[in-house]
């Protein structure tokens, strides 16, 4: 049986697959489906350092082979997450990490600062790309100087690893990825949603409340999948590739084109089991092809 | 215990853009309470992505019944199924409605509107087992809409219908015809589903009449699960108003709590 | 009978339906489905000042809901184009659009420059955008200086109108499209397609044969109408949307969000009746709206 | 001239992956050609997005049929359609086999590997009709791969099988079954459809015979019209080479023109 095990030189995971923010709840809630360590690691909802409300109704639209969310990182803070949130999910045996946001460095800082008093946490993925939080879907990861100063500013706050979440809404990926590198970033992970508009025709209204939201989904798969090989050819750090992973050969392209681990987000929402089903696929998938170590087959693209 | 199941189509019927579907699905039919769901996945293919949420109709035996209106490709996929193929579904979703013991002997009004009559049928059945008495209202906008007519009239409930062009029972909306039922009858408890703008009248009439009531809601559903907070929507709990998820904290709530979608 | 002209200024229109270029050849291939005369206009393939052998196979690969193609511009330049093409499509009514292309600056301005000296056309499409030439998919438009200094140069290089055909791949559309309208481009188009990359598993080789390639179809459809919405917000120009229509819904939704008129690309691979299909669609969809005049439509987004 | 036309399904037939679909379309079986294709809707949703391009396997009066085997998404789909259905179908496409009038008495060589053999039936049938002699070559991996076997032998063409595997026939490839019948005979023209190593290998066979041969060529396909350039392959034509549309300037084209894909 192959062995799907691999190292992004901060964190083992036992296989490549992490269940990606803002789909996987606060993970308890996929508990009574199936064993959360069955998983190579989850990362929870986007957290701030109060709790927040969210975004106004309707939050979801539905487009091509696409989704559209505008939920706005509704959430219960990091005070309430390490209370009640975090002690459950500390004994398992699978890489938790968790999801910070802010609405300033500082606030970034914060959260960081915060969660590193408490064990359990594999690593910080820095949510510096989040469309649905700004004026006109902004966020940090559109610009390489305030990409490095939040990784910097964080790397200092914290000294847990960490993974830089970019956006994928950015004219040269491979500067952005570069200068979270430089500021200190031990990988990142691309891409976040697409920032993105429906419209009801019928009322001529936006279809979300908050106007612009992200979209997911198959849809954005070759755009993520461009973006994954261009960002890991110039980058040291590994990258982990997510973006319309929705089957274990989406997830081996992913890695073919140079991720070095995944994420499967807006899938588990069409299928529960998703996660652990895409694993057994690529554990087979290895089996026929006679790959002995799936990391063999990272960025082996021939082009 | 939500479970995942993928349920044999063993009947189709249809009328117009309406569909009444019975699965064979034992072990998610023993579990179900009236005002759950389920999250059904309607393509085989990546289009529509998302599965979509419907009540659950009835319960009998090992089956349960879905019934809905075609309003999009997701529900026109649905209704091009045949007796026999596979519906992958997941359920029963969310938290139904309240049935109390004190209905006992008591008259208990429950209200669908169009489509929203789906999950009232399982409702009224479930009071009567529990020997309250259902008097249900059924409006559509003319009298194909109101494909379950004899289904209920079979079931033997006191049953009140509308339309509103008159082409069936009362003229007028079925908000109105509640409300004149309401002159002569004294009900315990109000169900309601159909509509927004439907139930937020049938709301604002009971709070006159000081009936309690609980509603049905819709919002847009990305899991089903309470993992995405996409079907979050205004809610006023315990003297405090927040986005609460209509798939896991509801679909069905008090009418107290809810804070009606005016658009 | 609803009124379906529109009038970008520079150009009466008889209803907003355009062809995208690239997807309708040099017009001559639909003469004998269907009368040229019904549609608002066509946009002819892309036009080096030589003939172009374009980029080698496979040019195309299906994604969800998504076309990525690797065309590379084959074509047969302008002297053969003014030569052969069009003289019979000189005679059509119907605003006949040439889409420029150049290895530089310089051949840009040569090909509008030789283009004006032909009657016929009723405008230029510059097309600075296309992901298919360039190493790694970059183009002019991809920067404001770069977007500047072409549309100057052809706009001065010819008397011709020029609609400025823009990247969606770039982090803030608004100053693309702010940089070609104050260089004189009396209106953009926009989108052009997504850089994206598909992988075949079992070779793990890309499917394109240039490896990158556009995305294109109903997948980008709600990453094209927000661009419109954003453009069409900040600039004063008319705005040309597209990407992804594939009905008179899909182009009503685009002039809501702010296109004055709308391009219909890989839909008429599709259905090749997909343009006068469209343009009867957005006729019934105005008569059973009570709209007199379509262009009322035009940016009316509530938001 | 290409037609657009909405074909209902009179028949299918389905062994394994292979899948034979009889339509009733008339002007368009009217116009047919062998080698012309039909670019076929396999989806009433936007996904798969594309049409798929078939071959036009065979023509009888107002009908014609289609032969093809499941390699992905599009061709599963369009191998669930039942008789009475509808399919959005374009024909016919492209340029087909030259016949020739001097083809008339002499032995011709049709060489169909796989789901290649779609376009020869009709091809050996029209042959026939030109009063040529067909004599046919039908290859597969083993006995499984060869679902036309009996429809073959039922017209009484002289056919010869092969298979990988010698479940059936001739126990090796069918290039190399080509070679060794070319052995007794001297046809006047090989035309062959099928993957494209065996056509490659063909190819050189008839080099070597000076033997004139065609070969149908595949290639993905955006439109199927010639307007995208999507399905363009190098072509040697009058000594220069260059990318021509497979949709449009062929999928038929002769021997020494094809720069074949060795991959
Ligand atoms: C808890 C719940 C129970 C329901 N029960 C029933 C039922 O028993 N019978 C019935 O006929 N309908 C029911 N509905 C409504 C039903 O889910 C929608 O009609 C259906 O999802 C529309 O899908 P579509 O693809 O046909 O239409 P679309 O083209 O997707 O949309 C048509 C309309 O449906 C709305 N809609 C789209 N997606 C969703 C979604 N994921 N959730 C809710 N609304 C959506 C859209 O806003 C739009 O107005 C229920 C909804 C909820 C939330
Ligand atoms: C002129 C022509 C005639 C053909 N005639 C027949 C026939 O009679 N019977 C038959 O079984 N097959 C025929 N084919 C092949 C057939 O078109 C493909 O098998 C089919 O398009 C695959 O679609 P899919 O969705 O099932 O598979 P996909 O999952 O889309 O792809 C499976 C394989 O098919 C290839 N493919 C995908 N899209 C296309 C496309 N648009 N054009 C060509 N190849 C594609 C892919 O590269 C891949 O290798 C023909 C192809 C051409 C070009
Ligand atoms: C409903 C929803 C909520 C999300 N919330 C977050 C979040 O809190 N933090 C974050 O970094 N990404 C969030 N994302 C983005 C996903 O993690 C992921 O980057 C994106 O959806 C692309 O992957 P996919 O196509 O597999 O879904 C969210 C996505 C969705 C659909
Ligand atoms: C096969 C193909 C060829 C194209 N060639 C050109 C071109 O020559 N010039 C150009 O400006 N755009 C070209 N485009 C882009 C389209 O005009 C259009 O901008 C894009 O496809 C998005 O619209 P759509 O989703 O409606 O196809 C091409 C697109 C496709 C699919
Ligand atoms: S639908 Fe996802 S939380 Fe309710
Ligand atoms: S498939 Fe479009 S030109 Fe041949």
């Amino acid at each position: 049986m192959a062995d799907l095990s691999v190292d992004l030189g901060f964190l083992k995971l036992k296989n490549p697959v992490i269940a990606a923010s803002g789909t996987f709840g606060y993970g308890l809630e996929f508990q009574p489906l199936y064993d959360l360590n069955l998983l190579g690691g989850f990362v929870v909802k986007g957290l701030y350092f109060g709790p927040r409300e969210g975004n106004p109704p309707p939050r979801l639209a539905e487009t091509p082979c696409g989704l559209i969310n505008s939920i706005g990182l509704q959430g219960i803070g990091v005070e309430a997450f390490c209370r009640e949130v975090l002690p459950p999910l500390a004994s398992l045996k699978t890489a938790l990490i968790a999801n910070i946001c802010g609405e300033d460095e500082d606030e970034y800082a914060r959260v960081a600062e915060y969660l590193s008093q408490y064990k359990g946490l594999a690593a910080l993925e820095l949510n510096i790309s989040c469309p649905n939080v700004r004026e006109g879907g902004k966020c940090p990861a559109q610009g390489t100087e305030a990409t490095y100063r939040t990784v910097k500013r964080v790397r200092q706050a914290s000294s847990l690893p960490l993974i830089t979440k970019l956006s994928p809404n950015v004219t040269d990926i491979i500067s952005i990825a570069l200068a979270a590198e430089e500021a200190g970033s031990q990988a990142i992970s691309l891409v976040n949603t697409f920032l993105a508009l429906a419209i009801d025709l019928e009322t001529r209204k936006p279809k979300l409340g908050h106007v612009l939201g992200g979209l997911s989904g198959p849809a954005i798969k070759p755009l993520a999948l461009r973006m994954v090989f261009e960002a890991s050819r110039k980058i040291k750090i590994p990258v982990i590739g997510l973006g319309g992973i929705f089957s274990a050969q989406d997830a081996l392209e992913f890695m073919v084109a140079g991720a070095s681990a995944v994420e499967v987000g807006t899938a588990n929402f069409v299928n529960p089991y998703a996660c652990p089903e895409i694993i057994k696929g690529m554990e087979n998938w290895a089996d026929q092809n006679g790959i002995k170590r799936i990391n063999e087959i990272v960025g082996t693209l021939r082009v | 215990m939500l479970l995942d199941r993928k349920a044999r189509i063993t009947k189709t019927e249809n009328w117009g853009s309406y569909f009444l579907i019975s699965l064979a699905t034992p072990d998610i039919a023993r579990q179900s309470q009236p005002g759950q769901f389920l999250m059904i996945k309607v393509s085989s293919s990546l289009q529509p992505l998302l599965r979509r949420p419907l009540s659950i109709h009835n319960r009998s035996g090992q089956e349960i019944e879905i019934f809905f209106q075609v309003t999009g490709e997701g529900t026109r996929l649905l209704g091009q199924k045949s007796p026999g193929d596979l519906l992958d579904i997941l359920g029963p979703c969310g938290h139904g409605f309240s049935l109390k013991p004190e209905f006992k002997g008591k008259e208990i009004f429950c209200i669908g509107g169009g489509r929203g009559l789906a999950p009232v049928y399982f409702l009224a059945r479930e009071l009567q087992t529990g020997g309250a008495r259902p008097i249900i209202f059924y409006g559509g906008q003319t009298l194909s809409d109101l494909p379950l007519k004899s289904r209920l009239e079979e079931a033997g409930w006191t049953t009140n219908f509308s339309t509103d062009d008159g082409s069936f029972g009362f003229r007028g909306l079925v908000t109105q015809l509640v409300e004149k039922e309401l002159k002569g009858r004294k009900p315990a408890f109000l169900f309601g589903c159909g509509p927004e703008a439907m139930m937020a009248r049938l709301a604002e009439i009971c709070q006159a009449a000081r009936l309690p009531a609980e509603f049905s809601l819709e919002s847009n559903m990305g899991c089903g699960l309470g993992v995405c907070w996409g079907c979050a929507r205004k809610i006023r709990k315990d003297g405090k108003t927040g986005y609460l998820r209509i798939c896991q904290d509801g679909p069905v709530f008090p009418a107290e709590e809810i804070i009606w979608d005016r658009d």
